[in-house]
């Protein structure tokens, strides 16, 4: 038994008006055969039949519009049993085969910047793309500039910022607003504690005379991986606060304070920086580093910080009482190291010594867990080869 | 190393050399045997090779058109040449829908290894009809290959590397070139097809251009220079394929860039060239792109007309100041 | 033309291969299987298999987009036709090309075209590279009167004459251009006459007898080869189906095609073979056997194929080297 | 490699890292990371590629040897093979 179906007679034909039928029930047709004609934009076509065999059914009456695919009657085969007449009637109609949907055409992006554009500022694309790289704020610029923003005017703005008053530059702005919300908002508690880090430094020595300059290992490598596991163990200090409670963060992404060649400061965040080895650490410190003087930082890294740490000791400040920055909850500072007087089991001997802060938002966590991370620190330096 | 070789012998040269080389290439146009060409490029070639090679044609573009592409499909290197590009209007069917397409629709079955030169361009006074420039057209088209000789050595380069190429090369000589003259190296190894050329660096703006505004574009580059604008002049030498990574490559250089194409503006080659600058270096643009172009109007016959119509040298140069002072 | 009993089973077995192809193709056309555009050659199945006839292996052909008839005459594969209608990479052009442009290197069929008259030019061409290159072989345009009335028809019968090339012009008068009589659109209707204007052999022939058509296509081809220039034969002819399936035809009469019908490609072989005492000789239902043998294997064939990957989308839009010589 | 050529590789290298100095601010005999604000990373970075470019390794303990340009100089003088 076969359905005769609704014929697709051209492409854009999608149904047809069954006008007539050419046969009835019980006839005997042959194959080729003009069984009914139809009603289709183009005018009248008539339709024929594929096999040999006897109409067992008709399943659609004269002037009825067919989807292209409608079973319009029952064909049996010659040698094939005539249905009985209850069964006849079951036959409902068959949808048509759905429209294969259109497989998607892949777009290519297009690389939109995220900075906000509720004011349309007018700038060239190429000075808005230099303007990221050197860190110039662009409200600033705009309110001052008439017309177009340039390369040339941006450039100017950020040479101008080494000897611009400090106000005028936007980046100092940028921080200023920063701080002083910081400060109105933040209630800080700071605890500081002394680190030996002789031991430290000896073995990252030794460490370093058996390898190549270009695998040597810095100090604030040491130090920043140090904080890392030590926040790691005490992850109240690694988040942010935001309606009223703690959001403790996932990955521990320390924002890392880097000094630009012509001043200011930035602290980009050194991503995941917990799964990183000391050696993936130091590269990674490398490369953050010299991609932050190049102006080269992705947008991550400059939103994503879960934790600050200010490591001004190069510049030979021995305590550093930090400000956090919102929303974050805490902020490590690493002093200059220096040759200090050390009491320990009544012997008295000169170490080299560092002083380490803690700046924490006392809403989110209390003296203690700031106690409890500086003697966390304090240990992991006192057994640096547990840092590898 | 041949001085002042004019283009229109380099051409010459250059399809003697084929056909010596070569017993499948044949030249085969209106006027191309007898008559020694209508810009006399093939002068002196049928009296060399018979009628037999160098085949003067009836006024029937579609039907000798077309049966260069039979002949290419059969074996031969045809080069058919059609007098002016606007009469090439006549044989667009067999250009595009067998020409162009042979070799997709044949599932990589039968090539068309053909060439097509065609003059083009305008600048004198034959008007409306007989001074088109559709070069632009034709590069919008998939299976073709659109070059356009500017200087003596891609005349004579361009057609041997255009009879290698086993896909239908159409090779645009703007009219006012045959006469011009330059150093022809018959031994120098050729740029190869679709690579753009820099004929001046330069820091402060970038030039595209091709065919005869290469000569204009260098003219008002000295202009310019004296002005203290260093321009880079860069001639495309090709609009189909476009050297996509020259062009980005010098505005990565200079932030700034404009574009002489004699064709129209609407729809033309230097609308499409923007539109990928837009689309690769949109961050090194420090204005917006420029473009010199013929005006949009049927190539007049008066003189000051048709001059104010086409691209000029000091149209570059306003157009180029006029980029540098917006920024 | 020495008709011996191999000969005109041969003649019938082609036909009839059309002929059930082309339903065959209605019928999945139907059901939606093949898409685009079908145009079918019932009726004229005489021309194809007669021009074939006298074709060798080195000739090469040209058709037009009604053209299963003579790719199949010509030897390509019902298997790979259809595939190509289903858009399958085994198709004859990779599924590029669909019932309108069906191509093959090893029978030098160099397609149909869709463009009406398009192929004359490239017939010129193809055999002005033969004669150039003292090559001895024959280049056939298949066109419908429809062409007669494109410029292209005028420019490429003047080059032929005018260069003595061997390409043998066939013209499959059907009396219709789509929906256009010839006498609405033609002054002078005897299209053979048209053509000796140009001072080519022309002729006439009763398109519905394929021994005629084979007679005339064997001493046409003689005579190209023997470098007596161009030949062209107009085949008075009829199609029994629409231009295409979605056609009302309203351009003409039903009588008239049951009229033509009567007198179809078929019928005036069997007529002709029974005069000859060779009818009763072929075994009709082991040839219909043979041909829905054919047809199963290549919907199977055709439904079991692969669709080109997308990535090769770009592929042949230019290539490195050349593909025909 | 003369001792003036090494000086300018070393010179080159210091500009590399801090483009916003001129040649003649770097004044022979100052310590360089202190008058010229180069941190323990940037330093480490020119003895790196003076490693490259001169094959001369500077360990940790040595980095009081190479305080200032002319020291660094004279110290790379003598071990540059």
């Amino acid at each position: 038994m076969s359905k005769f179906l609704m014929p697709s007679l051209g492409a854009d034909m999608e149904s047809a008006v069954l006008m007539e039928w050419m046969v009835k029930e019980g006839d005997h047709v042959t194959k080729g055969q003009v069984v009914a004609e139809v009603e289709t934009s183009k005018g009248v076509i008539e339709i024929e039949v594929f096999e040999e065999g006897i109409v067992e059914k008709i399943m659609v009456d004269p002037e009825t519009e067919c989807d292209v695919g409608t079973p319009l009657a029952m064909i049996r085969s010659i040698n094939e049993e005539p249905l009985k007449d209850e069964k006849k009637s079951v036959f409902k109609t068959v949808q048509p085969s759905p429209e294969a949907e259109l497989e998607q055409e892949p777009v290519d992006e297009i690389e939109v910047p995220e900075e906000n554009l509720q004011k349309r500022i007018k700038i060239s694309p190429a000075a808005r793309k230099k303007a990221r790289e050197l860190g110039v704020d662009l409200d600033a610029l705009s309110s001052k500039a008439k017309g177009t923003i340039h390369i040339s005017e941006v450039e100017t703005a950020a040479t101008l910022k080494g000897k611009a008053p400090v106000a005028e530059d936007g980046m100092r702005q940028a921080i200023a607003k920063a701080m002083s919300r910081s400060n109105t908002e933040i209630p800080h508690y700071y605890l500081s504690s002394s680190i030996n880090m002789s031991p430290a430094l000896e073995w990252l020595e030794q460490l370093n005379s058996k390898r190549s300059i270009k695998d040597r290992i810095l100090p604030a490598a040491l130090l920043i991986r140090a904080v890392v596991q030590a926040v790691e163990e005490i992850p109240e200090l690694n988040g942010f606060w935001k309606d009223g409670s703690l959001h403790m963060s996932e990955a521990v992404n320390p924002g890392i304070a880097i000094a630009l060649r012509k001043g200011g400061l930035i602290t980009p965040a050194l991503l995941n920086a917990q799964e990183m080895s000391l050696d993936k650490t130091m590269q990674a410190l490398s490369d953050l580093i010299s991609r932050t003087r190049a102006g080269k930082l992705r947008g991550s890294e400059l939103t994503q910080q879960s934790i600050t740490i200010t490591n001004l000791g190069d510049l030979g400040v021995e305590r550093v009482y930090g400000v956090i920055y919102p929303p974050q909850v805490a902020l490590v500072g690493l002093g200059h190291i220096i040759e200090t007087p050390w009491a320990e089991n009544d012997a008295l001997s000169v170490q080299k010594v560092m002083q380490a802060t803690l700046a924490g938002d006392h809403r989110a966590t209390d003296g203690r867990t700031g106690a409890l991370f500086l003697d966390k620190l304090n240990q992991f330096l006192q057994r640096p080869e547990e840092l590898l | 190393m041949a001085e002042n070789t004019t283009y229109r012998e380099a051409l010459r040269q250059a399809i003697h050399k084929a056909m010596q080389k070569d017993e499948r290439v044949f030249l085969m146009g209106e006027d191309v045997g007898r008559y020694g060409g209508c810009f006399a490029v093939s002068m002196g070639l049928q009296e060399e090779f018979g009628p037999e090679r160098i085949i003067d044609t009836p006024l029937s573009e579609s039907a000798f058109t077309g049966a260069g592409i039979g002949a290419a499909m059969n074996g031969m290197r045809p080069i058919v040449e059609i007098m002016t590009v606007n009469f090439s209007l006549l044989a667009l069917d067999q250009i595009m829908n067998n020409a162009a397409t042979m070799l997709y629709m044949s599932g990589g079955q039968f090539n068309v290894p053909l060439v097509i030169r065609m003059a083009t361009g305008g600048g004198k006074q034959l008007a409306a009809q007989h001074s088109h420039s559709l070069e632009g057209w034709y590069s919008h088209i998939p299976g073709l290959k659109v070059l356009t000789p500017a200087t003596v050595q891609d005349a004579y380069d361009m057609l041997g590397l255009a009879l290698k190429d086993p896909d239908p090369v159409l090779i645009f000589e703007n009219s006012l070139l045959y006469n011009t003259k330059g150093a022809l190296d018959t031994k120098a190894s050729p740029l190869p097809i679709g690579k753009a050329l820099v004929h001046r660096t330069g820091k402060d703006i970038t030039i595209l251009t091709y065919g005869i505004n290469l000569l204009k574009a260098l003219e008002a580059a000295k202009t310019l220079a004296e002005e203290g604008i260093d321009a880079e002049v860069i001639d495309l030498r090709s609009l189909r394929p476009l050297d996509d990574e020259s062009i980005m490559e010098s505005i990565k250089k200079t932030h700034r860039v404009m574009i002489v194409d004699e064709g129209w503006k609407s729809g033309s080659i230097s609308a499409e060239i923007m539109a990928r600058i837009n689309e690769q270096a949109f961050y090194e643009l420090d204005t917006p792109m420029g473009r010199v172009c013929t005006a949009e109007v049927p190539l007049p016959y008066a003189k000051h007309l048709e001059d104010a119509a086409i691209p000029q040298p000091k149209k570059i140069v306003a157009m180029a100041r006029r980029l540098m002072e917006e920024s | 033309m020495d008709l011996n009993l191999a000969q005109a089973r041969k003649f019938y077995q082609q036909m009839l291969l059309i002929r059930r192809f082309e339903e065959k193709c209605v019928e999945l056309y139907s059901n939606q299987k093949i898409r685009g555009f079908l145009h079918l050659y019932t009726g004229e199945e005489a021309i194809a298999v007669g021009i074939m006839h006298a074709l060798n292996q080195e000739d090469a052909v040209l058709a037009t987009y009604r053209e299963h008839g003579q790719a199949l005459a010509r030897g390509i594969s019902a298997k790979s036709i259809l595939a190509e209608m289903f858009g399958k990479i085994e198709g004859c052009s990779r599924g590029r090309g669909g019932s309108m442009h069906l191509f093959d290197a090893k029978t030098r069929f160099y397609g149909g075209s869709a463009i009406v008259g398009g192929g004359l030019p490239l017939a010129v061409g193809m055999a002005l590279a033969d004669k150039m290159m003292k090559r001895n072989r024959v280049t056939v345009c298949f066109f419908g009167d429809g062409a007669v009335a494109e410029g292209e028809f005028h420019e490429s019968l003047n080059l032929a004459a005018l260069w003595q090339l061997p390409v043998l012009f066939i013209c499959e008068n059907n009396r219709y251009g789509m929906g256009t009589a010839l006498e609405i659109s033609e002054s002078e209707t005897n299209i053979a006459r048209k053509a000796a204007a140009y001072k080519i052999n022309s002729k006439q022939v009763d398109g519905m007898c394929v021994i005629d058509v084979a007679q005339a296509a064997e001493e046409a081809v003689t005579d190209i080869r023997a470098g007596k220039g161009p030949v062209f034969i107009e085949c008075l002819t009829y199609r029994f189906r629409a231009h295409s399936l979605f056609d009302a035809e309203l351009y003409r009469k039903k009588a008239e095609v049951e009229e033509w019908k009567k007198k179809g490609p078929l019928i005036v072989l069997q007529n002709k073979l029974e005069a000859m005492g060779l009818w009763s000789k072929i075994n009709l239902k082991e040839l219909e056997d043979e041909i829905t043998a054919i047809l199963d294997e290549a919907v199977e064939f055709a439904e079991n194929g692969t669709l080109e990957p997308i990535s090769d989308l770009e592929k042949f839009v230019y290539s490195a080297e050349v593909h025909n010589g | 490699m003369t001792k003036e050529q090494i000086k300018q590789t070393i010179i080159e290298q210091i500009l590399e890292i801090a483009p916003d100095i001129e040649e003649d601010e770097i004044i022979p005999d100052e310590n360089l990371q202190r008058s010229l604000e180069i941190d323990s990373f940037d330093f480490l970075r020119v003895l790196t590629e003076l490693y490259e470019k001169l094959g001369v390794e500077v360990p940790e303990a040595d980095y009081g040897k190479v305080d200032t340009l002319e020291h660094m100089t004279d110290y790379f003088a003598q071990r540059h093979k």
